[in-house]
């Protein structure tokens, strides 16, 4: 512990990769869960999924049973995730329509949606579908996938590029939605959102406590 | 590996409470989950809320339930029909409370339970015995009145397909009601004629996604059906 | 006429047969039209569509495209309409589900439903489900196919059995809905609802304008 | 016999007035009917009021019938994308309004739309910029905000199979919005990349029955499309 609190002290502690980030959320989703995985780094979660646990990604414009991204030796254009990406389909994967795919959404039928963001408070709150309302924001289903899943988890870096705290006690941006964070996977730190704030669930080992506290905009709690 | 296929009814019926609200499939005689129901009797949850088009026939199945004394309001749209003596006998002694509802707005509620929309306005009803009481509002210069979604714990589904995910398909007239009924229930459980390999069913062909159940039971009952057969044979 | 106007005073004029009212009002519906037609004498309408004139029955169970009903040799018991009798599909014919079929209903896209009815207003008032509120009535689809049908034409006896007009000013059974019934089929004449009230279209040559306003209950004008 | 297939894009686009509201299928590059978009530049309606999750990219297709000055207002989600040059043109030179809804909030407007429903609450944009100003209402201790339908004059739409009766299938992700805004407008157009024979579409398998559906006319581009192919080849 002291070589990581020695590195914990530098300016420059990294934490885990965005790849690692990835991984440890995987870890922690068990087989037979739905879940959606937003664009960017929460995309990046169904690659550490083994497959001999089944978990079934959902993808907002209508497929439950997405797979892998598609390789040009079999392009299939017409399959497309919500990032426009052309992704496989599993066997047993289903289409359904928009209407059909967000009233899944929003009616509760997901176990899980993993969100990249902005900011998140400790009251749950999150931002992260514009940093200002100046430019022409787009909002997508995020909103939607916000108020709809049984969980949301987001995945993100604890600090931003200037070293500002990301996980404040009241969001600074636009609110994507009030109140639904349960969970928060840094680069530092995995952080669950209780009633009393942020609680450390666990701890990059480069960083002490203290210095993590440092890093976070409110308070961190130790679990009871 | 995901497998939502159970292997007997008690496993299928394992731990609905008491006070549950139940949905049921079918209208008329087709797709009705009717040995989930007698299964359900069978378990014994009691001070049930049924939702369901029709109050039960005879004495097996829905009426059997409620003739077992399990249920304590139904909420549908026609509860009278030939054959619905056990709904009638129950009502008019004051053992069983009954929601009229109109049929559309029951299939749009339920809809509206399992799709996230706590209520919705409809012109349904407006103006009518059904709707009074209820609040009206005008949009476009046309009165509509307020509806508020059905939720409910259990869902009891009859299909014609299903796979370990719990993927379904339907046949002809006995899709009715069973797809929205099972997107609005915390626990979604099917009886399934055929049950198919993973992949069977295409992606583009699948009536009810897997996400919407919990558990498949298989019960063949023939392939037609029985009743399906010329009766003059 | 003047034999027409001696039976019309005469008490037992009878009028249209049920058939031939079905028939009256079948040659009123214009091929590619989308129909649904009530439980009882409405469903008798299908019969006097002839087959090249491309009607589109719809089903409140979810049928778009009802055909004939069912004969012994090929029968599929899976296959029911509204009233749950065995019915056919026509080629070209899709099922949906409920939810499916009242969004249908409800959001305008059927261009006729023929209904029974116990009593008409001149405003447009109608009431069809049940004859008294005392008894458990059954209302099943009669009001969502009410008020979202773009025409409602009802098919029903001039008058009641003991003889008292079913067409009024004003409903005294509980409405099915209100202000939306367009025409009016009977055993004695065509009716139209209009701005003004009831307006007559057709009478049958059995009887006279002033017998027919004799057993109507509300004032029968003629078309301008 | 009915017969909804039109020979010609000018009879496909027959009658639509100024200012028609007009619903777009497609999300991405699937699904998009680009040669009606295309058609309905041509064919000169002006003062349009267009629903559609993105707000089109390039200079064809929708960006080429906002290019033309054709469109005064959009309805949508995700306005800005790559190559979305159009739209940020005329929205920063004040030349199109924006009306920017949450996905599934659309999606579900447009449901309403077609189902009847005039308006409904939905948590979705509570509590949020998108959702100030609307009415919040609280139902089981959630808050909620009302959301309207929209009705609209016409809908484009793309599909992979239909009759002549104007049933349709859609093919994987090309699904997308096209069923759901088939139901919401007066004209329903489709461009299909096959036609079918009636009854070749089996009535399980129907993803948009032709009640929904006014005009097809048969747009193939190649089956698998171009793009489909190996671009390493």
């Amino acid at each position: 512990m002291t070589a990581a609190t020695a590195t914990a002290t530098a300016d420059n502690v990294r934490g885990w990769s965005r790849k690692e980030m990835a991984k440890r959320l995987a870890d922690d989703i068990p087989e037979g869960w739905y879940v959606n995985l937003g664009i960017g780094i929460p995309l990046a979660v169904g690659d550490f999924i083994p497959d001999d646990r089944e978990v079934v990604l959902q993808s907002e414009n209508g497929i439950v049973g997405m797979g892998p991204l598609q390789k040009w030796e079999n392009l299939d254009t017409w399959i497309v995730n919500a990032g426009k990406q052309n992704v496989t389909l599993r066997t047993g994967a289903a289409i359904v329509s928009h209407s059909d795919s967000f009233a899944m959404i929003r009616g509760g039928h997901l176990d899980l949606c993993v969100l990249g963001s902005f900011e998140v408070a400790e009251n749950g709150d999150f931002a992260n579908w514009t940093t200002s309302l100046k430019s022409v924001p787009a909002v997508g289903g995020a909103m939607d996938l916000a108020v709809g899943a049984k969980r949301i988890w987001l995945i993100m870096e604890h600090t931003s590029k200037d070293g500002k705290p990301r996980l404040l006690e009241t969001c600074t941006m636009p609110l994507t939605a009030p109140g639904v964070v349960k969970r928060v996977y840094t680069n530092l730190a995995v952080v669950d959102v209780t009633e009393r704030g942020f609680e450390l669930v666990e701890m990059n080992p480069e960083i002490t406590f203290e210095a993590l506290q440092a890093r976070t905009g409110a308070k961190l709690h130790r679990k009871a | 590996m995901i497998n939502k296929i159970v292997q007997s009814l008690a496993d299928a019926m394992a731990g609905i409470k008491d006070g549950s609200i139940v949905l049921l499939g079918g209208f008329g005689a087709v797709g009705q989950p009717n040995q989930l129901l007698d299964a359900l009797t069978e378990q014994g949850a009691k001070d049930l809320t049924v939702v369901a088009n029709n109050a039960g026939t005879g004495r097996t199945g829905l009426a059997g339930l409620m003739d077992a004394g399990r249920v304590r309001k139904i909420i549908c749209s026609f509860p009278r029909s030939a054959g619905s003596v056990v709904f009638e006998e129950l009502h008019a002694a004051g053992k069983l409370e009954l929601e009229l509802v109109a049929q559309g707005t029951m299939a749009e509620r339920i809809r509206a339970g399992g799709a996230g929309i706590p209520a919705f306005y409809t012109a349904t009803a407006y103006g009518t015995h059904i709707g009074e009481g209820k609040e009206v509002r005008e949009f476009k210069g046309r009165k509509y009145i307020l509806e508020e979604a059905i939720k409910a714990d259990v869902a009891l589904v009859e299909a014609w397909q299903a796979d370990r995910w719990g993927n379904l398909r339907f046949r002809t007239s006995a899709r009715n009601f069973n797809p929205v009924m099972a997107t609005a229930a915390d626990l979604t459980i099917v009886q399934s004629q055929h049950i198919v390999e993973l992949g069977e069913l295409g992606p583009d062909d699948i009536h009810t996604p897997g996400i919407y159940v919990d558990r498949v039971i298989h019960i063949p009952y023939g392939d037609p059906p029985p009743a399906m057969k010329n009766p003059n044979e």
